[in-house]
């Protein structure tokens, strides 16, 4: 691809973006949220057209109309934002599009053979190819993409951020099938934010930034991490967790005290208590139900046994206004669907937990709530500026700032962090890391989730270790490390 | 991927409602062995168990209160006579909803094809040459009304309840036109004597409605067609991304609807034996509450042949039962909104029920 | 006083003129008679009044058991509701049918299952369909309403209106006609033209809009007293009264309205809304196998026409009694 | 997550659909001036600017064909005092639009309002005490066949489609058994003086609409609860999370919609004298179709009331000049039908022609 252009209406996403991919190389593409990676695999699937460049393939200047042109050259992709249907089962959406066919009836024996087979290939055999995907957690939802892509006969495999749902044990299972189809020849396209990970499976690296190429083809061996850093945010960043404070922050008052919190099914007996100024990091397995954990304290799913207090007063079971009342807040794990009016101007989803304070019987006073979102958004350097927009139009890493500002303006005593920085790169994250830890600071309690183990021993001051659904081990940051928690999440021996 | 993109038909109950519709996939998932034969009737009986006993519920209070005027084979028939024009439809008015869209012109095309193919022109010409022509009219007006329908709301971009909102205006008023707003009267003997007939015991039309749902079953839970039309209306943009002609098969979706219309038509013609610019109204709200009552998301992405017939026929054995009791017509009314709302409760209890099994 | 749910009128008499006189013979008691009816959605008073009329009749018969049907406009259920009266083999059914055409197949099917189809106001295109037809006559009425309005304006330019019902019905078309054929007559016209779906709604909104597409208007014959209601609602409204208005149907609103000679509706053209109670005695009749009380022929005829008398001030006293509530 | 979670309502064009979608949307972002009045502006002629267009067509229309007939005060009057009716059930509508729902039920409530306003006993007592007493009744039966239809939808779970169905039948019934099907004619006089009246030359119903107008607006774009109502309708799950009580808020929205009817109801008294069962028979239809082709998405989250307002004019003034200029009901419908379409597609291209400038 060479000189690929695509304007959306008021941006231009790509502006002259050059990649070249070899048979049996995975190439790395990197960049800030918001540099345009996902823009220019979807033209490479033919989901968008190019408004000026040149793909082209196997030497020959090719024109991608639609989807299937893409896939019929034997290029597949898996998107960032999942795209399955959600009432069709594994089979059917492995196959959607290019069904195993006689006559235009299906032949659903064929096909749930066929479905078993790629997902015993990518070490899932335990999906049952006729449950609906709906049904399925995030990372089984990502192993159906998966599955999706290699159903097709397969020349290069794009993988938007395939491992932001993954936790450690998934990505490796994931590279091993990467090597395996590169061994085959296969070329890959892979996009992530951890760089460690580049590191990892990488052969070569392109990096672009606000739309265009600053570097192509970089070999991944020889080209440090901080050079990568450099080029896609045109900074070095040196520390990227913050400083633990020097007093052990359990010295102060409990601020958020769960005890025997228990949802049927999922957790059961969780006790835990955070206090002012400390962060308190859960670390577990995809799938071990520390959402359902969040969501459970913030009162979005009705506890079936025992009590959430804030400051000493006992909240009421399964109401989210009691729980925002008493200054809880919650950023929740997908973003988008959950925390986000994706259509609405920033200003109104920083607000929306706190309008009350800007209006007087009921009536609004606008311009207050739009100076105090300005404020605000200057302070946690949300980009694009400008408070009108509406939130769609920001990247993840903006999205997941706008989230914040919405619990900081309401002066919240308890944060729940669930994924903070899933999708985000890695500028935008040293900043949330530096925004929770100076929140902590000033004496807010912070529970996060995080998959990234590495991200958890960073950030928090004391971690609990979470494993189907009970909470294993409990200790403090500084005394336990990487290696350990795994050990603890996989084989699950309690200290 | 969220998890459930919440719609615009959805109850807004926030978590309780979404935990509910996770319950009930997860249900229908449950109870669907694997078995070919058995996955028919585990989800004939897990998804519909609602629909099912609040039918066995009505024919009970059929029988109970009308006796054998209830339960005779000649009144069955008479209640699947009056379920063949409306059950045509809804059929069809499945798939469009299923794909996620919706049409609420259906009972202005049945209008309009029932004019087009019983006016003078047209009956002259079946009696010179045969009556299939009055067939290919109504199916004709059926097609092209959908196509209408499929163009502007695919290709032009109108919101399906707008363009088809139109529609009901235009196609009602282009069969008063046409017909000058008179009753035509069918003088085609070979027309009225094929759909007159009855094949062992049961009336043509019966049987149409009958051939109709099954190929509608078949059409949705075999075939390509129906998979994709369930990934249309189940998230448009994931179907887009893996190759399916999302714009295109929506246009499919609303000609297949509007065939259904002109099959409906002809059941119709046949049974009073006129075309009428009057008939078919208000249909399009009987069709769409039978789909939905039958379990299919109005939201798309989701749909049951099974159900919408079950809802047809609860629909039409209500009415029923009513006739026989000679009940008043504002009870009548009455009551079947408190039966709709009961039927529903019902079945998302019992759904959920059979997930905690 | 004009509200209509008293319902003080539930003593009135609907024996009719001439079966009261005969007391004696026809309305002794006879074998027990199963009559079915069916009727379009009571959604106006004319035809709330058919129901509730034919139910009345029958209630003041012991040997008579009236089952009926859901009011419905939809052809498709109203062929059901006979079909069911066919299982049930009752013993006559009495039929107003929404759409006279489309119902002929099944009465024809009744006949044919030796069941003796009444048809009321709106004929079948099959005189084989019924035995007996009770028919309102509508091009009558429009006939009458057109004559009164003639005799009025006489043979100058005058401007007239007619705000028609449900347009798509025969029998408005019907109306429509015989209101044009008479105008014709004395030279006149119908110079705006408006429907009004037969409901005090749609009658208001209609003349709404007639009044302003009409600054200068002479007479209006609106189809229907129930619509009516709206109508002269609109009119009030607008403060118009240099016209006079003719109705329809005969409501006893209308008719009180006519006797208190205190707006602009001067007459109204009857239609009767006890047909179906004439249909419903009708039935009794034929199954007993009786004849009409006083004409000579042995059996019941084929065919009865009603007539379509234009009420004024002047013989209003005449038929307020028989009058239906809107 | 995907990144538009395409709607029921919306059409299944996929890209094209959802870059015009898009566009739309951020035409109407950027051709947003900051400031608070030209803000007003901007957006009444910005969004609103295809109908806008549509009506000066439909008033040059009927300007030369109906001449001072139609450009006369008492006309404009009579356009407003049509559409006041109409126009504050849409007003209501779009709110529980706005919030994701829907409601097929106004016209039946709003029978049963005028119906339980003019019973005899109702009419006794303001009679005997105050007309403010029919006042009391229309808006409470509102309210109370509003909460119904909350509830059901809010903590029942039944979709809104199929709740409000059923409280068309059932009100619509109730309404028959108060009324006996009679049509109930109001002998209060202080009740039709007072809603007989007029204001400086602007009868008291226009100055309810209007009022009613002005009230929505401020309520949907200046208070908390209009904030809400479009974080309910565009992302429920979010909205819940973020601490807005979902359920207790579509509650509100079918209960103030249910008040709109009440109103209606007490115009229609006034205007047509009576209370009837009849009253509002397909009003359903008209509302949600004056709201949509005013540019409210069906499917939730972006309401405007100015646009509705304009919806609603553009179809009482369609009729006006098809009457003024004595057109066949058929012929308006057949035109209804396209001018529908042509708006719509009007107002799409010109709010994507407004944003490359
Ligand atoms: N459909 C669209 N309409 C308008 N703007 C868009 C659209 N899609 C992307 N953009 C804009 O184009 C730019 C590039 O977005 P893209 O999604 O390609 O970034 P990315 O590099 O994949 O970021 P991330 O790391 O967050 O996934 C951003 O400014 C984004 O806001
Ligand atoms: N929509 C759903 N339907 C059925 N089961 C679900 C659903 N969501 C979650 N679960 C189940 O609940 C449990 C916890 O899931 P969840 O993914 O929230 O855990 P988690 O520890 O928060 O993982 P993550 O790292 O993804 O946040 C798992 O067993 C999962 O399969
Ligand atoms: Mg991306
Ligand atoms: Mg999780």
């Amino acid at each position: 691809m060479s000189g690929i252009v695509k304007e959306f209406p008021g941006v231009r996403a790509l502006g002259g973006v050059d990649l070249d991919v070899r048979p049996g190389e995975v190439h790395c593409l990197v960049g800030q949220n918001g540099a345009g990676k996902s823009t220019l695999i979807k033209v490479l699937a033919g989901a968008y057209q190019p408004d000026e460049g040149v793909i082209s393939w196997d030497g020959a200047e090719t024109q991608l109309p639609t989807p299937q042109s893409a896939m019929r050259l034997g290029i597949s992709t898996i998107y960032q934002e999942l795209d399955l249907v959600p009432d069709l089962s594994v089979a059917e959406n492995i196959y959607l599009g290019h069904e195993l066919s006689r006559g235009g009836f299906s032949q659903r024996a064929r096909t749930i053979a066929a479905t078993r087979d790629l997902l015993a290939r990518l070490g899932h055999g335990e999906i049952s190819a006729t449950r609906a995907v709906g049904s399925l957690s995030p990372a089984a939802q990502q192993v159906v993409s998966m599955a999706r892509a290699l159903s097709q006969n397969t020349r290069l495999l794009v993988l938007d951020e395939p491992s932001a749902v993954l936790d450690q044990g998934e990505v490796d299972n994931l590279f091993r099938v990467v090597r395996g189809l590169t061994a085959e020849g296969v070329a890959v396209v892979y996009i992530s934010h951890r760089l460690e990970e580049i590191r990892r499976i990488g052969d070569r690296i392109t990096v672009l930034k606000d739309g265009s190429t600053v570097a192509t083809g970089l070999p991944v061996e020889g080209t440090p991490t901080s050079e990568l850093i450099r080029l896609m945010t045109g900074r070095s960043i040196e520390y990227v967790f913050p400083p633990r404070p020097e007093t052990p922050p359990t010295r102060g008052e409990p601020v958020l005290e769960v005890e025997g919190l228990a949802l049927a099914g999922t957790f059961t007996g969780v006790d835990l208590t955070v206090h002012a100024g400390e962060i308190v990091g859960l670390a577990g397995l995809v799938g071990a139900g520390r959402s359902e954990i969040l969501e459970t304290v913030y009162g979005a799913r009705r506890a079936t046994a025992g009590t959430v207090r804030v400051d000493g007063r006992t909240l009421r079971r399964g109401s989210v206004p009691a729980a925002v009342r008493a200054g809880i807040g919650l950023a929740p794990e997908e973003r988008k669907s959950q925390a986000l009016l994706l259509d609405q101007a920033v200003y109104r989803n920083i607000t929306v937990s706190s309008m009350t304070r800007f209006a007087r019987a009921g009536f609004l006073r606008g311009d207050a709530e739009r100076r105090r979102a300005e404020e605000l958004t200057r302070s946690l350097d949300v980009r694009p500026t400008g408070v009108e927009r509406a939130v769609r139009t920001l990247s993840g890493g903006n999205q997941q700032k706008v989230v914040l500002a919405r619990w900081l303006l309401r002066e919240c005593r308890v944060l729940l962090l669930d994924e903070p920085t899933r999708g985000v790169d890695v500028g935008a994250r040293s900043e949330i890391y530096q925004l929770v830890r100076t929140l902590a600071d000033s004496g807010v309690a912070v529970l996060v989730v995080s998959s990234e183990v590495e991200e958890v021993l960073g950030l928090a001051d004391r971690v609990l270790v979470v494993r189907e659904g009970v909470v294993v081990h409990e200790s403090e940051a500084g005394q336990i490390d990487e290696s350990r928690v795994l050990d603890l999440v996989m084989e699950g021996r309690v200290a | 991927m969220s998890e459930s993109p919440i719609q615009v038909s959805d109850p807004r109950g926030g978590a309780d409602r979404a935990a509910t519709e996770r319950a009930e996939r997860e249900a229908a998932e449950a109870g669907r062995p694997r078995g070919r034969g058995r996955a028919l009737l585990g989800s004939g009986l897990g998804r519909n168990l609602g629909l099912v006993v609040a039918l066995v519920l009505l024919c009970i209070v059929g029988a109970v209160s009308a006796g054998d005027r209830f339960t005779s084979t000649d009144n069955a028939l008479t209640i699947l006579r009056l379920a063949a024009t409306l059950g045509v439809v809804s059929i069809g008015m499945t798939f469009v909803i299923t794909g996620g869209g919706i049409d609420l012109s259906v009972g202005a095309i049945l209008a309009l094809s029932s004019v087009w193919a019983t006016t003078l022109a047209t009956q002259q010409m079946a009696n010179d040459t045969h009556w299939l022509v009055m067939v290919g009219a109504a199916l004709g007006v059926g097609a092209g009304c959908g196509l209408i329908n499929g163009l502007l709301i695919a290709y032009g971009g109108v919101v399906p309840f707008i363009a088809t909102l139109a529609m009901l205006a235009s196609a009602r008023g282009l069969a008063e036109i046409i017909s000058n707003r008179r009753t035509q009267i069918v003088d085609v003997p070979a027309f009225r004597d094929f759909f007159g007939a009855e094949v062992i015991g049961v009336p043509v039309i019966v049987l149409l409605f009958v051939l109709v749902a099954i190929g509608g079953w078949v059409l949705l839970n075999r075939t390509t067609f129906g998979r994709r039309t369930l990934a249309v209306g189940g998230n448009p943009e994931a179907a887009r991304l893996a190759g399916i002609n999302v714009q295109r098969h929506t246009v499919y979706l609303y000609v297949l609807l509007g065939v259904c219309c002109g099959i409906a038509a002809l059941i119709l013609i046949s049974r009073t034996s006129t075309g009428s610019s009057t008939h078919g109204t208000l249909l399009e709200l009987d069709a769409i509450a039978a789909v939905v009552i039958g379990g299919t998301l109005l939201s798309g992405g989701r749909g049951t042949i099974a159900g919408t017939v079950l809802g047809v026929v609860i629909f039409t054995t209500l009415t029923n039962v009513f006739t026989l009791n000679n009940r008043s017509i504002s009870e009548q009314s009455l009551l079947k909104g408190a039966i709709i709302v009961a039927a529903v409760l019902l079945q998302q209890r019992l759904a959920s029920r059979s997930t905690s099994t | 006083a004009c509200t209509s749910n008293d319902t003080g009128d539930s003593e009135e008499d609907l024996g009719g003129g001439s079966s009261q006189a005969e007391a004696g013979s026809n309305d002794e008691a006879g074998e027990e008679v199963v009559i079915g009816f069916s009727a379009p959605a009571a959604d106006h008073g004319w035809m709330g009044s058919i129901t509730e009329s034919a139910r009345k009749v029958a209630d003041q018969y012991d040997d008579v058991e009236l089952r009926v049907a859901e009011g419905t406009n939809d052809v498709n259920l109203q062929i059901s509701q006979v079909e069911t009266f066919i299982n049930e083999g009752v013993d006559a059914i009495v039929l107003l049918p929404f759409d006279g055409a489309a119902m002929t197949p099944v009465a024809l099917k009744a006949m044919e299952a030796g069941i003796p189809v009444i048809n009321v106001d709106r004929e079948f295109d099959d005189p084989n369909a019924a035995r007996v037809t009770v028919l309102g006559d509508n091009y009558g009425m429009g006939v009458s309403a057109g004559q009164y309005i003639c005799e009025q304006v006489g043979e100058g330019d005058a401007v007239i209106a007619e705000i028609a019902g449900i347009d798509s019905l025969p029998l408005t078309q019907d109306r429509s006609q015989g209101f044009k054929d008479a105008l014709a007559e004395c030279g006149q016209k119908v110079d705006n033209r408006v429907a009004a779906n037969f409901t005090v709604e749609g009658g208001e909104a209609a003349a709404s809009n007639l009044l302003q597409a009409a600054p200068e208007i002479d007479a209006i014959w609106n189809h229907d007293d129930d619509q009516g209601v709206g109508v002269l609602a609109a009119i009030e409204n607008a403060g118009r009264d240099e016209f006079f208005m003719v109705g329809g149907a005969g409501s006893s609103n209308a008719m009180q309205s006519i006797k208190a000679g205190d707006g602009v509706l001067q007459a109204t053209v009857v239609y009767p809304s006890t047909q179906a109670a004439d249909g419903v005695k009708l039935a009794r009749l034929l199954v007993q196998q009786k004849a009409l009380g006083d004409l000579v022929e042995v059996e019941v005829p084929r065919m009865v026409q009603l007539y379509a008398p234009v009420v004024t001030a002047d013989n209003v006293d005449q038929f307020i009694d028989t009058a239906f509530q809107s």
